[in-house]
């Protein structure tokens, strides 16, 4: 039952927001549907934490302990996210650079993105899970291209182009995946329930299976921004206003991702070698390491973030594909930290782009000075999203290179590599924002902090504490998952 | 198996696709392309209805009814109107000329053909040879949205990976649950609709729509 | 010693407890942004208590079983284990000691900055306590790193304190930077050692039986990690620019104590975790560790800044501990325990001293800054007659490091030249031949440390001042007075009491080599392996040297007369010679830049003949810094621009990409 | 025991004592050498004691160091001459410190004089101490070399032991310390501020280094650094002779050996005195910036000593 208020929520939340977004106190309305969201997620995952993995309804969804902390963090940022967009979209406002009818559009598809992250979490079909990630590069696309600016037209442009022809690959992989099943498990509708598929998927034709993969890899794989097929990502990023920027990073990328493991569970079943792994490896080692050097040459604060999420998603693919409990359980709580830092980060880097009235890290100077709490907040994101102890982030690092290390020692100077000069890179860069002298003025409204605060509090308690029932949560999934 | 002629007729039909496939990558005209494009609808159109007849599979009906409204009539009159009203009907000179885009594609048709022989031994469908013929669909259109620079042929390019994806879809598995296709079908529809509005914004940003307008976002 | 054991069950949770104390101190200052007189009047001299405490419960440590608990936080499979052994007691007892005089000392220093400032620096202070600590008790890699990059963050904090300068800014970035390389690359010692079964405890890693290629491996990683947060040269830049970018106890505190944590990590890996032990792994230390030592001190013979030179000294001091570790390494793998165990004692003696001295000398570089606010010692000069105090503590500590006896300088160089007599015991006849010449490069380490310690307290404290500003320079206050009166005391005490301080290090010397240094001596007389051999009794040392002054004096003032009549300086007899004449720190320094230039990239700027104004500037540069670091930036600088091509902004371009990865992946899988 | 305590405190108020008589020795031969008419033999004596009559005149800013320092300077030499068997072997004393800790002593005095030449801060002070330990840090690690060589022999850092090896063993020619006597010879003239390194009767400021630190002191303080320089190159020659030349010094509890050895050591001063002097007059002084090359060689020198020990000896 959860499923349907979890689902219909963000729904009817974008049909009202269409209708009544231009209301005075539609940021206020969307906040509220995130929370009701929050809430739904909340109710499932307590459900799932009783009963253990179920079907709802009729079978078209399935929720485990892999999606089902997905949800409940999706939810979540969700909810976080709107909080901040309140204030900061009042600014932006407030600077002339949105109207109401922008803002109308942007609190409706904000709710149906949701929604539709949502609805490719739970299903259990992997055609609808297609159709809800394309459900969801539309609603972005609006969203990107909220400003009307020339950058950020060709953004979204390049965003709807790139992820567009990805995902219509990832279609075709799809249509491989159907092909194979339907052998097994004869044509239908049930030949694409991701349960069936995986009761069976030893006995899916492999070669079938290898090639669908590669479509699935390289379709879900754009999303997900592996190199080198990320160009959309760091322009969709960098152009979009902040609250997106927070969504997409914290978010979008996890769902694909997602998308890219649920296909790969299958694929080992029917394979029974490593090669879908190793793939993913290769993927991911190329992009931390892409990533890493694009890094180090960024003048825009937000374009830089955004390449760091494709050195983080990179690291998470990489782990993936090394496999085994470890790794699996590394890269899950990499998603889970990973998600809420950026997140924290943009909303930080948001209200500092406001405050200095550009994206140029050369325009924005001494931080602690005029507001320290904003300062502090981007300070320790950064620290955390380097992966400095005490926060969350290296406790997944740390788990991640130990068994690189033992693993696959071959992979480990590029990960050193790519880790020392990321660290200097955005720290190089970082320090003078927050540190130095510094005559920008202060914000108009009071800037929504206690999101910052609220991941980084949770970061930091991740790293020194995981509480059991979700340490449990990971384990399954990891388990799940072929650990 | 000596095929019954409307599987011939199939057959052809997948031809026609291919055929089509590469008149698009040599057409410089939008006008042009928007009726290819057209005509390829029509043909898959058939082809659905076709294959729906023959192993009466009745939900194929309804996609092939899908295709018919979406990709034959619906989309390609929007397209029409969208070029009368911003009037771009000529295509400047594509990124790579058109021989060397058609030595590119005979390459990728044998790849394809190569790629999806193995699948089509497997394949218990009568038409199973034609996946191969999708998989070249594909990669045909991919290439021709590589090789164009402004924005409207390459989303046409983008919607004939479509086609050749349902084509896929269909010749191989007899379509895919009704849902999904239903799904996808919405999918397209809402996306052309977006798209339409970024044309007009696009134009009405850079007054043109071709893409050399758009590079500005790279790394300096 | 025995109270404190009784006193304290269990000394593991003593230290967690008192880690917690700091932690909570911490945040306690943080509410105390309103007041600065609490936060100096109490915050710190709370926290000196805690340092006290650390100090006590690692002598209770010394001698009892090790103890060990397991916490509830940390990862779920692994949560943090806390163990104290001899090791970790013995360098909480260096911690405790040195941090209990500069905390003290801090307590005074700290008066004149502003509150909030303040409340946050507390803050980073006691974390920083506090991660050093939990280093020392850290029993699994994660709890070690976690520690670890705590420890690195809020020392981080702690010297960009006074952002506002892009000097110090840069410098916080480059310690952080390699700093967090070296963290990095002790994750992958880590990930050598464990046994592959996601099982990260110090227990398991110590059964784990490494075949000794890993364990080179392993080794190797530790020595850069470790080597990366001790100064080991080439990784040494980070030292002279963080250290004197500090506030003054901070800086005392890096230089004293933290990096000694480094210290304890190569300890513990080498002789704890890794199972096995392989020669050159000694040679190759010993080689760094002279290496960096002749290499600090000469730089540290050229420095115009005071705490870049002790800085440097730092490095110098790092130098000769590594190198002492290579012989015990050496001793050790060569079957010669006794003498590893008098290699081993004699790093341990070197390191509990540099804590003391090098402390002292930060702290007094400290009351120097706060009385004239100048670093550079051109502009010093003179300040024995204003601040007496400051000036004859610090003279102290400048005998000690320079290693003159009776003080605690010489007997760990004492112990450490007697070790490298002994090597012809060894098997190889090639290490036999070079080792002694080894020592003679120690030797001249030790003599130069000596001019260094001229230059900085003649130029600094003696002379004519060299600045009008510096005739109202004011004396330290009383908890200054009172943190140097304690770190100088230790100089003193560890000078005359080796005996006992060895007896005391012989737990920890035990379980690293399963032997103990022979001590064949009494309580006042030091003869590590007999006295036929060698011995040194400081105490009579000390004794004759203070009765022969004593007797000289009297029979002076008794026979003759004590009339004094005071004048201007002759100096040959040249009437208008001014403070301007002395020796300046670079002309003190210029012979040796003569004599070692090739290690230097010299920058001069000679005034030109007829200027109005002639001035001369000479600096002299880590050559390192152009040949190595430069280099590496440059590369990375230049594969960036490579992968910025990629970013093309065509999106045919990237179309491309997605259809050649495409491509690739499909001839890839199905060939 | 108590003999023991008795010979030491003799033997080291003798090398108090007599320390000037050997420098008026010296400087006797050189009178000689050079053709000049000769000073008495006991003229240090007297200058010794004019000095400690006359008032110390000392610069106002001058700190309680300055006037320390000479104590101390005096104190270490004094305690190094008790230290080094000059007529009787294994003293009471000599546990406490070996040829290691000796080297400390020495280096112990050398910082006081020179941070208190830069106390006045006048320019030749300075200069004077830079010199100063421009010398000390190369001569130093040297001495410490040729100490080793002898200490690897005897397989002791303890002189009482290594005479004991030198003198009353079974005797051996060692190559290795033909090389140690010539380094530890060009080191003691630096460390004793004699030609060719530096000049003790000159105050010519391009050349001086010992004089140039203690320009400022005078009476009693100039007395006692007098002494005090005395005092150690008696020191520096006892050495010598410990180390090379250590036959007829008085074994352990021989007490009859005494006079003897007094005799023998009488003998060696003298002749050692003159060689100092004859070749002070023969060689010139060096150019500053050639000094360290000149103790480079006898660092390089001892280091060879004790590799050929290794290769020759073991």
């Amino acid at each position: 039952m959860e499923i349907f208020w979890l689902l219909g929520i963000p729904l009817t939340g974008g049909i009202f927001l269409a209708l009544w977004g231009c209301r005075k106190h539609a940021p206020e309305i969307n906040a509220l549907f995130s929370l009701a969201t929050l809430l739904a997620a909340a109710l499932l995952t307590h459900r799932i934490i009783d009963q253990g993995p179920m079907m709802v309804g009729a079978g078209w969804f399935f929720i485990d302990s892999f999606n089902v902390f997905l949800v409940a963090l999706t939810a979540f940022v969700a909810f976080t996210t709107s909080l901040f967009s309140r204030p900061y979209m009042r600014i932006e406002e407030e600077h002339g650079r949105l109207n109401d009818k922008r803002l109308r559009l942007y609190h409706s598809s904000y709710q149906i993105f949701i929604g539709a992250m949502l609805l490719a979490l739970t299903t259990n079909n992997m055609g609808i899970l297609w159709v809800a990630m394309e459900a969801a590069t539309l609603a972005t696309v609006l969203l990107v291209s909220l400003y009307r600016t020339p950058a950020s037209l060709e953004a979204a442009w390049k965003y709807f182009i790139l992820c567009g022809v990805g995902i219509a690959l990832a279609l075709f992989g799809t249509i491989l995946l159907y092909f194979a099943a339907e052998k097994v498990l004869g044509s239908g509708g049930t030949a694409l329930l991701w349960t069936h598929l995986n009761g069976v998927k030893a006995q899916l034709e492999p070669t079938v299976l290898s090639l669908a993969f590669v479509f699935l890899l390289v379709g879900y794989g754009t999303k997900v921004g592996l190199a080198p097929l990320h160009s959309w990502l760091p322009d969709a990023h960098a152009e979009g206003p902040t609250p997106v920027s927070a969504v997409l990073s914290g978010l979008l990328l996890n769902v694909a991702l997602y998308a890219v493991m649920r296909s790969k569970v299958l694929v080992d079943g029917a394979l029974g070698n490593h090669m879908a792994g190793n793939l993913m490896m290769g993927f991911g080692l190329f992009s931390v390491v892409l990533a890493a050097f694009l890094i180090k040459r960024q003048t825009d604060v937000k374009r830089m973030f955004a390449y760091s999420s494709i050195e983080h998603m990179g690291l998470i693919t990489f782990a993936f594909g090394m496999g085994g409990a470890v790794a699996n359980f590394a890269a899950l709580l990499h998603m889970t930290m990973h998600s809420l830092t950026k997140s924290a980060i943009f909303f930080a880097v948001g209200h500092a782009t406001q405050k200095a009235g550009t994206q140029l890290m050369s325009g924005i100077r001494g931080l602690i000075q005029t507001n320290p709490t904003l300062g502090w907040g981007l300070m320790l994101g950064t620290v955390a999203i380097l992966g400095v102890p005490p926060f969350g982030v290296f406790a997944s690092e740390f788990l991640i290179i130990t068994t690189a290390m033992h693993e696959h020692p071959w992979a480990t100077p590029f990960l050193l590599l790519a880790l020392g000069v990321a660290f200097a890179s955005i720290f190089g860069k970082v320090q003078p924002m927050v540190f130095g002298e510094t005559e920008l003025p202060k914000l108009p409204y009071q800037p929504a902090l206690a999101p910052v605060f609220l991941h980084l509090g949770l970061v930091l308690m991740l790293g020194l504490f995981i509480p059991p029932y979700l340490a449990d949560w990971y384990r399954q999934a990891a388990h799940l998952l072929g650990g | 198996m000596t095929l019954t002629y409307h599987l011939q007729i199939v057959n052809l039909l997948a031809a026609l696709l291919l055929l089509i496939s590469f008149a698009m990558l040599s057409q410089r005209r939008i006008a042009g392309l928007i009726t290819l494009f057209a005509w390829q609808g029509a043909a898959l159109a058939a082809s659905t209805a076709l294959i729906a007849w023959s192993t009466n599979q009745h939900h194929l009906y309804y996609s092939a009814a899908l295709t018919l409204v979406l990709k034959v009539i619906a989309m390609p009159w929007y397209f029409f109107r969208i070029v009368r009203k911003l009037d771009v009907d000529r295509d400047v000179e594509p990124m790579i000329n058109i021989p060397t885009t058609m030595l590119i594609g005979i390459v990728l048709v044998i790849f394809a053909f190569n790629l999806a022989l193995p699948i089509s031994e497997l394949s218990g469908t009568v038409t199973r040879s034609t996946l191969g013929i999708a998989l070249a669909c594909v990669l045909l259109a991919f290439l021709m949205m590589i090789t164009r620079s402004k924005a409207i042929p390459q989303v046409i390019g983008f919607l004939a990976m479509e086609n050749g994806l349902f084509f896929a879809a269909t010749s191989a598995t007899y379509g895919m649950p009704l849902v999904v296709e239903l799904g996808v079908a919405l999918d397209v529809l809402v996306g052309v609709f977006v798209l339409g509005i970024f044309f007009f914004q696009i134009r009405e940003t850079f007054d043109s729509l071709d893409l050399k307008h758009m590079e500005k976002l790279k790394e300096k | 010693m025995a109270t404190l054991s009784l006193l304290s069950p269990d000394p593991v949770q003593w230290a967690w407890g008192i880690v917690l104390f700091w932690l909570s101190l911490g945040f306690a200052s943080l509410l105390l942004q309103g007041s600065q007189r609490l936060l100096t009047g109490l915050v710190f001299p709370l926290g000196a208590l805690g340092a006290l405490a650390i100090a006590g419960v690692g002598i209770a440590g010394l001698t009892g079983p090790a103890t060990s608990i397991v916490l509830p936080i940390g990862l779920p499979d692994l949560p943090f284990h806390l163990r104290l052994d001899a090791l970790s007691a013995f360098f909480m007892v260096l911690l405790g000691g040195a941090a209990f005089g500069i905390t003290v000392y801090a307590s005074g220093y700290f008066k004149s900055m502003a509150a909030g400032p303040l409340a946050l620096l507390a803050l980073w202070y006691h974390l920083f306590l506090g991660g050093m600590v939990t280093v020392l008790l850290a029993d699994d890699a994660y709890a070690f790193m976690v520690a670890w990059e705590v420890m690195a963050l809020s020392s981080y904090f702690l010297v960009t304190t006074d952002h506002k300068v892009p000097e110090i800014r840069r410098a916080g970035f480059l310690y952080l930077l390699i700093a967090h390389v070296g963290a990095v690359s002790l994750l992958l010692t880590f990930g050598v050692l464990q046994g592959g079964h996601g099982d990260y405890t110090f227990d398991t890693m110590r059964l784990a039986q490494t075949p000794p290629f890993w364990a080179s491996v392993a080794y190797l990683l530790a020595l850069f990690g470790f080597g990366a947060k001790a100064g080991l040269v080439p990784l040494h830049v980070w030292l002279p620019e963080a250290h004197p970018a500090a506030p003054s106890p901070v800086s005392a505190l890096m230089s004293g104590v933290m990096l000694k944590t480094a210290i304890y990590g190569l300890l513990r890996v080498t002789f704890d975790l890794l199972n096995i032990q392989i020669g050159w792994w000694g040679t190759l230390a010993l080689a760094l560790g002279l290496i960096t030592a002749l290499y600090g001190v000469i730089f540290a013979a050229v420095q115009s800044d005071m705490k870049r030179l002790l800085a440097w000294s730092s490095i110098e001091n790092i130098g000769v501990i590594i190198a002492a570790f290579g012989l015990t390494l050496i001793f050790h793998t060569d079957g010669k325990g006794a003498l590893a165990a008098l290699t081993l004692t004699a790093m341990l003696y070197h390191a509990l001293n540099h804590a003391f001295f090098k402390g002292l000398l930060f702290v007094g570089t400290g009351s120097v800054l706060h009385a004239t606010g100048v670093r550079h010692m051109g502009h010093l000069g003179g300040l024995m007659r204003f601040m007496p105090w400051t000036a004859w503590l610090t003279l102290i500590g400048a005998l000690a490091i320079a290693g003159l006896p009776p003080l605690n300088g010489f007997v760990s160089e004492w112990l450490l030249l007697q070790a490298f007599l002994l090597t012809p015991g060894l098997s190889q006849p090639y290490l036999n031949m070079v080792i002694p010449v080894a020592a003679a490069i120690v030797a001249l380490a030790a003599a130069l440390a000596a001019y260094v310690m001229v230059k900085f307290f003649g130029v600094v404290f003696l002379g004519q001042p060299r600045d009008t500003a510096l005739q109202d320079a004011h004396e330290a206050g009383w908890p200054e007075r009172l943190g140097m009166l304690w770190l100088a005391a230790g100089c003193v005490l560890l000078g005359l009491f080796p005996a006992q301080v060895i007896g005391w290090l012989s737990p920890v010397v035990r379980l690293l080599t399963e032997q103990t240094m022979v001590n064949d001596g009494n309580w006042l007389m030091l003869a590590p392996v007999s006295s036929e051999r060698a011995s040194y009794m400081p105490l009579i040392f000390f004794a004759v040297v203070i009765g022969v002054l004593g007797l000289t004096y009297l029979w002076v003032r008794r026979v003759y007369h004590g009339r004094v009549r005071r004048s201007d300086p002759w100096d040959c007899g040249y009437p208008e010679q001014d403070a301007r004449m002395q020796d300046s720190a670079e002309g003190f320094g210029q012979p040796i830049r003569q004599i070692f230039e090739v290690f230097m990239k010299v920058e001069r700027e000679t005034p030109d003949p007829f200027s109005r104004t002639p001035r001369y500037h000479g600096a002299s540069l880590d050559k390192l810094w152009f040949i190595l670091y430069e280099p590496i930036a440059r590369v990375t600088g230049w594969l960036s621009e490579q992968a910025g091509r990629l970013q093309h902004g065509r999106i045919q371009w990237y179309l491309i990409y997605s259809f050649a990865t495409l491509i690739f992946l499909l001839v890839f899988t199905t060939r | 025991m108590s003999v023991g305590i008795l010979l030491q405190l003799a033997q080291s108020l003798l090398a108090i004592l007599l320390a000037p008589l050997l420098m008026g020795w010296v400087n006797q031969c050189h009178a000689w050498l050079q053709g000049r008419s000769a000073p008495p033999i006991t003229q240090p004596y007297r200058t010794l004691k004019k000095l400690f009559h006359k008032d110390a005149v000392i610069a106002h800013h001058a700190s309680p160091l300055f006037r320390f320092a000479p104590y101390m300077i005096f104190a270490c030499m004094a305690l190094a001459a008790g230290i080094v068997p000059t007529i009787a072997n294994d003293l009471p004393f000599s546990p406490a410190a070996d040829v290691i800790a000796l080297v400390g002593i020495f280096a112990l005095a050398r910082v006081f004089l020179a941070l208190a030449a830069m106390d006045i801060g006048t320019a030749f002070g300075s200069l004077g101490a830079r010199r100063e330990m421009l010398v000390s840090f190369l001569a130093e690690p040297a001495l410490l070399m040729v100490f080793f060589t002898a200490s690897l022999i005897s397989q002791s850092t303890e002189l009482p032991i290594i005479v004991q090896t030198m003198a009353h063993s079974k005797f051996a020619i060692y190559p290795s310390l033909a090389f140690a006597a010539v380094a530890f010879w060009m080191i003691s003239v630096a460390e004793n501020a004699r030609i060719p390194v530096d000049n003790p009767s000159t105050h010519l400021e391009l050349t001086m280094i010992h004089e140039a630190m203690i320009l400022e002191y005078s009476a009693r303080h100039l007395a006692l650094i007098e002494w005090a320089v005395a005092l150690k190159l008696f020191t520096y020659s006892a050495l010598g002779i410990a180390l090379f030349v250590p036959w007829g010094i008085a074994a352990q509890g021989d007490v009859a050996a005494i006079p003897l050895a007094l005799l023998a050591m009488v003998a060696k001063l003298l002749i050692g005195g003159a060689v100092l002097a004859f070749l002070e007059t023969i060689s010139a002084k060096v150019r500053l910036f050639r000094a360290p090359e000149f103790l480079g060689t006898a660092f390089l020198l001892a280091v060879l000593g004790m590799l050929i020990h290794f290769l020759l000896e073991v």
